[in-house]
């Protein structure tokens, strides 16, 4: 999904909005991206008397620059939802929501990770869920084949690292464009899935180590695995935001044919984040069978949909180039609350679907509007404004 | 919200524009939540007179289930439950009913009636909803035995298994090859049905022209069902019967006899809803099949929760209930209770049931 | 630069000007060559294996398994061309069907051509909806799609509920149309031909349909161009909403309930018979004889593989690796015709 | 690789009062609170090849805009052909006979030839649908007219950008474009492809369309324009006739000021080789390069667009593969293909493409610049936001890089800014050898200077400089040796005493010449 000719052209003060036609094709997501919705950032402001040579340091960071930028939307969205849960809904506000709850959003949350990722370097992985199948259909039968437990989690594990590697070497190295193979990899890996157990489900899986992947953290309602995930979202925020490589990320994502020129090695790092989204759509298939301690070739279908909804509510931008780890994470939660505050309150799913989609809808449209207003109110003070 | 609306910039805008639509939407579904979910508040005591019932079915928005859950509240009202409530999931995946059982967990309810779609998926759930001492009825479809109190089944598995064997014999003349559509592979009930019949095609002398040719699962999915009986009749040719011990795969099957060339000379029996099998039955694509009333499943049910909500019985071999207008069941081996014989549907007797 | 297609990439003089290409030679640089010898072959060793494959009854359910997603394939395509993507046609299908069963009920006697109207006209509006979101608040089409692809089917839950309307509940002549055929062709595969036809020479032969492909090709330039994009593309949106609004329709003909959750999954499905057709995923190349073949091909594998009593279970495989097979032919023409001109363009300097 | 003849070059500068086919006066244009144009005023004769020059931001790209109907101007005055014009869209513009040929045309990649030639406006055959044979006939009598032998059915994808101008020219041509406006046509273009499109340009003149011409290149304008008019700030300033003014006094109005110096090289004493390339074949694209670059040492690769310069040094810095040959940096062979292993080995690479591959254009300033230092910045793997800040403001400030805030975004800061944020970012790496590809490409002439002066400076301090230029002014007032490729071989080896503008494009079109 990212193209070497793809570079946004955006406001050059010294000649107006450029519309200028950008050439070739860019492999953004099917999407229009118009040229209207790049001049929707701001022109810059009038050149002489405003800009100054670079000296002041000015501007925010680190925690400032998180609580005010605009990933930190989803996460006031999120205070105020589950503040509003607790106050509305009867028993919303206990530890037990917190450990269901958290169940609940684990396989989404861990997938996300590395699917943030993967959006922000320009891609995107629809095979995620039926990795997370095939990891789960495998450790059936392989435990039902009487091997030992941890050389089954090994063996998963690797077995997600491999399906991450084939989605990797077909589009990091041939090329192809990411949304067709992954359609294709999400049919390929299911029905591989459905090869390797059939109609079976396998469910004899040592009770001490299903019951730890609903246990809790004594009597806090967190469970337990809940460490895990918490170290693997803390590995993937320091990955993304404070490595050279989570840098080259967001270059790449923005225009593949720059990030070439400062040495980021493009295949290599998409190929390396297909791997992280195989090796955790494995985990998240370990933990789904373990979970509801049942192995079936259809265990987390349509999971997919699901987490790039997530992720994309959490202001990642389906072009690449735009997102965070605590954005993503205030989406999959922001998700997941309402799902959960619905259903104790015995509100059918139904309504949850349909919020879903509307949020999300939302969550795209609402910039726009918000920068369309910015544009007309512009607009009008310039008009109002003598000329020079 | 306004303090923050009244920000200048782009970003605050957009993010009051995104928090108050959250909000909206919340604030709908919490007045949904205020009109008839005060019964939820107060329900969890648990003590007398003050019980509450919950039917947690394989999935919502099936014909089938409706009957069912129709038979439920019914048997919910007279039983005495202050409030009963259906909620379920819009998908029949194997992990779909686990947060709804915790959601019903947490919110106290005493009982919960559920028909699995995965016997062992929902297990660990339940486990946590009766330690904190909800009481679990199993209807339709079976969970793992170690997870409910009780289980309500149609019949006795082996009954409806046979009846359907004989009803196939009969229409294709005791001799050539059959096949099977089933719901989901997975599915208990079907499964222990199927196996029934194995035993008996093999062990019974008068099935011995009989062959089993292949088992199909159409995954209780219309499009699909179709697709796998269309695919029988072409991977087999001699093919002379077929036993759909599902609703949605019979009528799906009987759509697709009734449109080709096989009408009429391919058998077709099993287990469906007679509304749905009407137009089949009277255009002669299907001559008889066989169901129990399912309302009567989810009636007793109801009726076994309350008698388990109560102390009355635990579930132990031996206890009995009374279960309303169908008088006193009695739990049998393996914590099961059974409801009824099915009824055999024909051209004659269609007409007097609606269901 | 795997994917840089930059018209101006090559660093080229004029390339030599190539004599008029055969009719032969045209033919094997069809971009549905692949897919048309797919389907060709695939018949043919099923056929040769299990007779019965081709038998009259054989190939009308061939047609008819493929008739549904066929239209939805052809509707997609014009989405696809234009650089965009519908997810939600599985969710449009649904309402629109269940939305037939239910006027078949409150009006039993209302014609049938004007329930097909009123089904297109509802996936018109709902197509609509999905257009008008993408091109004027110019979000994308993946995002918004996903999201009404969740409402609508909410959507379709609410209103439905666990009701479900039965073949019986509907007029026999109705049902028929999915039964009868003409000269072995059945009569609804005869209204996906036509339209299929329809939508192809528009695509080919009509300005508009040609806008399309521009459109797809570099939507900035269109623009600057003066190609009105965003009515263009708002077209694509409501024929393709049309068309699934079609396809419901028909799928209330042939099935025997709607429901809930009738077409529930069928978006990738649509897209996968697409992207097998050669329609670029990115817009710009592919037609819509390519992408119906590409649904006849998904259909028919999986009638085949029964046919042939092959496990069930590989048959999913197997269409995953048909669409990564398609992508990948894609690729190599495309690297082969890069490299041919590169070594024309070397030879001419 | 048809050769024309330069068309008539005796025109009449004094050819009494031409038809006015265009006249803009005091067109404002602002978005939001700036104004891209303030007095936007032209006026376009038949039958003459019209300049239009000034620095960058002068206001030009917005008035070609207005012509073509992308903007809609604020307030002014538009005539056509005489008579007062509105557009409301590209389509207007088209209708009323102007056609834009931009620095990179827009053609459809997918499309083929013909079918972007006539798109939208596709010739009819039977039942009211396109005709394939007709489109594709008049397409090939187009460019049989215009003497180019381009196949009219392959897709535009892959053709050379002076291919498609010609198609764009094709276009014009079939609108029965009255007025044609070239914006920066010959910027892609080598030399021959220039003459041809000149020739072309003079063809269409001669037959009575008012041709506006937007260049830097002096030479181009004063050999192909009949009047030149000068934009300052988004002000009409002066229309000349070309024989009553010089390139001097052009510039005088385009910068408002005199430039003293515009290429101060100062002589520097080469020291160790730094770079040396040997053999380095690729084919098809180059062959046998051989050369090396020296510290404190600024070599041009000249030579024509498409004679493999930039190819070379993309093979060098490891963005492209190449087949045989070595590359040494101070001794040491450099990896193949490994634009990680150049960097490290001192190499930085300032490319010619400023947007789309010398900066991310989306990300702040100070990412921008830190983006090279990215893997240095870090401590245990850990990037300090801190320590990126200070990177970026050092060099910022060396640079003299006006933003409004290292967290703006580059696409906010001006072309020339863009350029010093990509300078800074190498420069950052403190290279040994800087690779800079049309360092001064579109950028006004007051930061190309500072530009040149800086590229001195640093071969002062000892850093080797490989230089690649299609302006061969900055080629012979800026380079110590020049070499000249043509079709992808070294042809020429000049030294600075020896280089001059004849020795070099000898060198780089000699065989060119005489293979035809």
């Amino acid at each position: 999904m990212s193209d070497p000719s793809r570079s946004r052209t955006a406001v050059d003060p010294e000649q107006g909005p450029t519309e200028k036609p950008v050439r070739g094709k860019r492999m953004a997501a099917p999407g229009t991206r118009t040229s209207e919705e790049k001049s929707t950032r701001r022109p810059a402001a009038g050149k002489a008397d405003t800009t100054k040579v670079l000296a002041v340091p000015k501007g925010r960071t680190g925690a400032a620059r998180v609580l005010l930028g605009r990933d930190a939307i989803m996460i006031y969205v999120l205070v105020v939802v589950v503040l509003y849960a607790s106050i509305a809904i009867p028993r919303f506000a206990s530890p037990v929501t917190v450990g269901f709850l958290l169940l609940d959003v684990i396989p989404t949350l861990l997938i996300a990770l590395p699917m943030t990722l993967v959006i922000i370097s320009g891609e995107i992985d629809l095979s995620v869920a039926s990795i997370a199948g095939l990891t789960s259909a495998l450790m059936g039968v392989l435990w039902q084949g009487g091997m030992p437990i941890a050389l089954v989690l090994v063996i998963c594990v690797l077995a997600g690292l491999v399906a991450g590697a084939f989605n990797g070497v077909l589009i990091a190295y041939l090329g192809l464009p990411s949304l067709a193979v992954t359609i294709g990899t999400l049919a390929l890996f299911r029905g591989l899935a459905l090869v390797v157990i059939g109609d079976n489900a396998v469910a004899n899986f040592p009770p001490g180590l299903t019951s730890f992947f609903t246990s809790k953290i004594g009597g806090t309602g967190i469970p337990t695995v809940m460490i895990g995930v918490v170290v693997l979202i803390i590995a993937f925020a320091v990955v993304l935001h404070f490595t050279p490589f989570g840098r080259g990320l967001f270059a790449l994502g923005y225009s593949r044919e720059a990030a070439t020129f400062v040495g980021i090695d493009v295949a290599r790092s998409k190929f390396v984040l297909y791997l992280a989204t195989g090796t955790v759509s494995a985990l998240a298939g370990i933990y789904w069978t373990l979970r509801y301690s049942s192995a079936r070739s259809d265990n987390a279908s349509g999971l997919e949909l699901a987490v790039i909804a997530a992720v994309l509510l959490g202001g990642v931008s389906i072009f690449g180039g735009k997102g965070s780890i605590p954005g993503v994470l205030a989406g999959v939660l922001l998700i997941g609350t309402i799902n959960y505050a619905l259903k104790l309150d015995r509100v059918s799913e139904v309504v949850l679907i349909i919020v879903t989609g509307s949020l999300l809808i939302l969550s795209v449209v609402a910039p726009n509007i918000a920068a369309a207003v910015q544009r007309a109110r512009h607009a009008r003070q310039v008009r109002a404004a003598p000329l020079p | 919200m306004r303090s923050i609306h009244s920000g200048s910039t782009r970003r605050r805008a957009a993010f009051a524009a995104l928090a108050t639509s959250a909000a909206l939407v919340l604030s709908a579904c919490g007045g949904g939540a205020a009109t008839e979910g005060g019964g939820g508040t107060e329900g969890g005591s648990g003590s007398d007179g003050e019980q509450t019932i919950t039917f947690i079915p394989k999935q919502l928005n099936n014909p089938y289930t409706d009957v069912v859950l129709g038979g439920g509240e019914d048997g919910a009202t007279e039983a005495g439950f202050v409030s009963s409530e259906v909620v379920g999931p819009l998908d029949a995946s194997a992990s779909s009913q686990v947060s709804f059982i915790n959601a019903e967990t947490q919110r106290g309810t005493n009982v919960i009636v559920i028909a699995a779609n995965d016997p062992d998926a929902v297990g660990p759930a339940l486990e946590e909803a009766r330690t904190a001492g909800a009481k679990i009825v199993a209807f339709d479809s079976d969970t793992n035995p170690d997870y409910r109190d009780l289980f309500v089944s149609q019949v006795n598995a082996k009954d409806v298994a046979l009846i359907q064997l004989e009803l196939i014999s009969e229409q294709i003349g005791g001799e050539g090859e059959i096949a099977i559509l089933s719901a989901t592979a997975n599915a208990t009930n079907q499964n222990e049905w199927i196996k029934f019949m194995e035993e008996e095609l093999a062990a019974n002398p008068d099935y011995a022209n009989i062959e089993l040719v292949a088992k199909v699962y159409g995954d209780d999915d219309d499009t699909k069902s179709f697709q796998e009986a269309q695919g029988l009749l072409q991977a087999y040719p001699d093919l002379k019967g077929i036993i759909s011990p599902t609703t949605v795969g019979i009528a799906a099957t009987a759509r697709y006899l009734s449109t080709s060339e096989y009408k009429g000379k391919v058998a077709l029996t099993g287990l469906g809803l007679p509304n749905e099998m009407r137009p089949f039955v009277k255009d002669g694509t299907v001559s008889e099949f066989a169901l129990w009333d399912p309302a009567q499943l989810g009636y007793v049910a109801a009726f076994a929760g309350k008698a388990l909500a109560d102390g009355s019985i635990t579930g132990e071999v031996g206890d009995s209930f009374e279960a309303g207008e169908l008088g006193e069941r009695e739990v049998g081996e393996g914590g099961i209770v059974l409801v009824g014989p099915p009824t055999v549907f024909n051209a004659e007797n269609i007409d007097d049931y609606d269901f | 630069m795997s994917l840089d297609r930059t018209v101006g990439a090559a660093p080229a003089h004029p390339t030599p000007g190539h004599s008029r290409p055969s009719a032969l030679a045209s033919f094997l640089r069809l971009r549905e060559l692949p897919v048309i010898l797919a389907l060709v072959i695939l018949v043919a060793v099923t056929a040769a294996l299990n007779p019965l494959f081709l038998s009259e009854q054989g190939i009308k359910d061939l047609l008819l398994n493929a008739t549904i997603l066929m239209i939805l394939a052809v509707g997609q395509t014009l989405v696809i061309i234009t650089r965009n993507i519908d997810l939600s046609v599985g969710s449009i299908l649904g309402l629109v069907a269940f939305g037939t069963g239910s006027i078949f009920v409150a009006a039993p006697n209302l014609p049938i051509i004007a329930v097909f109207v009123l089904g297109m006209l509802f996936g018109a509006v709902l197509g609509a909806l999905n257009g008008l979101l993408i091109t004027i608040a110019k979000v994308p089409a993946l995002v918004i799609t996903l999201g009404t692809l969740y409402i609508f089917r909410g959507i379709n839950n609410a209103w439905a509920g666990g009701t479900q309307y039965f073949a019986g509940d509907r007029p026999e002549a109705f049902g028929n149309l999915s039964v009868d055929t003409i000269l072995g062709f059945p009569v609804i595969t005869l209204i996906a031909v036509v339209v299929v036809a329809i939508v192809a020479v528009y695509m080919l032969g009509t300005r508009p349909g040609r806008d399309l492909y521009a459109i797809g090709s570099d939507p900035d330039a269109a623009r600057l161009f003066g190609i009105p994009v965003t009515r263009r593309v708002l077209l694509a949106f409501v024929v393709n909403g049309l068309l699934a609004g079609l396809a419901g329709v028909l799928y209330a003909s042939r099935f025997n309930s709607v429901g809930a959750t009738t077409g529930s999954g069928l978006e990738l499905d649509v897209v996968a018979a697409a992207v097998v057709g050669g329609v670029a995923i990115f817009g710009g190349s592919g037609t819509v004889v390519g992408a119906t073949i590409g649904a006849l091909l998904l259909t028919t594998i999986t009638s085949a593989l029964t046919a042939l009593r092959v496990d069930k279970f590989w048959q999913q495989a197997i269409v995953g690796i048909l669409i990564l097979a398609a992508v990948v032919i894609d690729r190599i023409a495309s690297v082969r015709s890069a490299r041919k001109l590169r070594i024309a363009e070397a030879r001419n300097v | 690789m048809t050769h024309f003849d330069g068309g008539s070059e005796a025109t009449d500068p004094t050819a009494p009062e031409r038809a006015s086919v265009l006249s803009l006066r005091g067109a404002l244009k602002t978005f939001g609170p700036v104004v891209a144009l303030a007095d936007g005023t032209i006026d376009l004769a038949a039958g003459e090849i019209h300049a239009l020059v000034g620095e960058n931001g002068a206001g030009k790209s917005t008035l070609v805009k207005i012509l073509a109907g992308v903007h809609q101007p604020d307030a002014g005055e538009f005539l056509v052909a005489g008579r007062a014009v509105s557009f409301r869209n590209v389509a207007d513009s088209k209708a009323a006979g102007i056609s834009v040929i931009y620095q990179e045309p827009t053609l459809f990649p997918d499309l083929t030839v013909a079918e972007n030639i006539f798109i939208g406006r596709q010739p009819k055959g039977r039942f009211g649908l396109i005709s394939r044979l007709e489109m594709r006939r008049r397409a090939k009598e187009l460019f049989d007219q215009l003497g180019v032998p381009i196949d009219p059915d392959r897709v535009a994808e892959g053709l050379s950008i002076a291919d498609q101008q010609i198609i764009e020219i094709a276009k014009a041509i079939s609108l029965d474009a009255r007025v044609l406006v070239m914006d920066e046509p010959t910027a892609a273009l080598s030399g021959v492809e220039v003459e041809r499109l000149f020739a072309v340009a003079r063809r269409l003149r001669d037959a009575g369309s008012g041709i506006l011409f937007i260049s830097h290149r002096f030479d181009e304008v004063f050999g192909l324009c009949d009047r030149i008019t000068v934009m300052r700030d988004g002000t009409y300033i002066a229309t000349h006739e070309t024989d009553a003014t010089s390139v001097e006094a052009i510039v005088r109005e385009m910068v408002g000021r005199d430039i003293d110096a515009l290429f101060p090289k100062t002589e520097t004493q080469a020291g160790e080789v730094v770079l040396r390339v040997r053999g380095l074949t690729r084919p098809g694209v180059f062959h046998d390069i051989d050369f090396e670059v020296r510290a404190g040492e600024i070599v041009a690769l000249s030579g024509l667009v498409g004679a493999g310069r930039t190819e070379v040094a993309r093979a060098v810095f490891g963005i492209d593969r190449y087949e045989s040959g070595t590359v040494e940096m101070s001794g040491r062979p450099l990896r193949h293909r490994d634009p990680r292993a150049a960097i490290d080995a001192g190499i930085g690479f300032v490319p010619e493409d400023r947007r789309k591959q010398g900066l991310v254009m989306d990300l702040s300033v100070e990412r921008n610049t830190a983006l090279t230092l990215r893997h240095s910045l870090a401590r245990f793997g850990v990037i300090s936001a801190r320590a990126e800040r200070a990177a970026a403001e050092t060099w910022g400030r060396r640079l003299q890089v006006k933003a409004g805030s290292p967290e703006h975004a580059v696409s906010t800061l001006s072309g020339g800014n863009q350029q010093k944020v990509v300078l800074a970012k190498w420069l950052a790496t403190d290279p040994k050898l800087l690779i800079v590809d049309e360092p001064t490409r579109g950028i006004d002439v007051g930061t190309k200077a500072e530009v040149h002066r800086l590229l001195s400076e640093l071969a002062g301090r000892g850093i080797a400089i490989l230089m690649i230029s299609s302006e061969l002014p900055e080629v012979l007032g800026m380079a110590d040796r020049v070499l000249v490729m043509r079709e992808g071989r070294i042809t020429g080896h000049l030294d600075r005493s020896e280089a001059t503008a004849e020795t070099v494009m000898h060198a780089a079109t000699a065989s060119l010449e005489s293979s035809r």
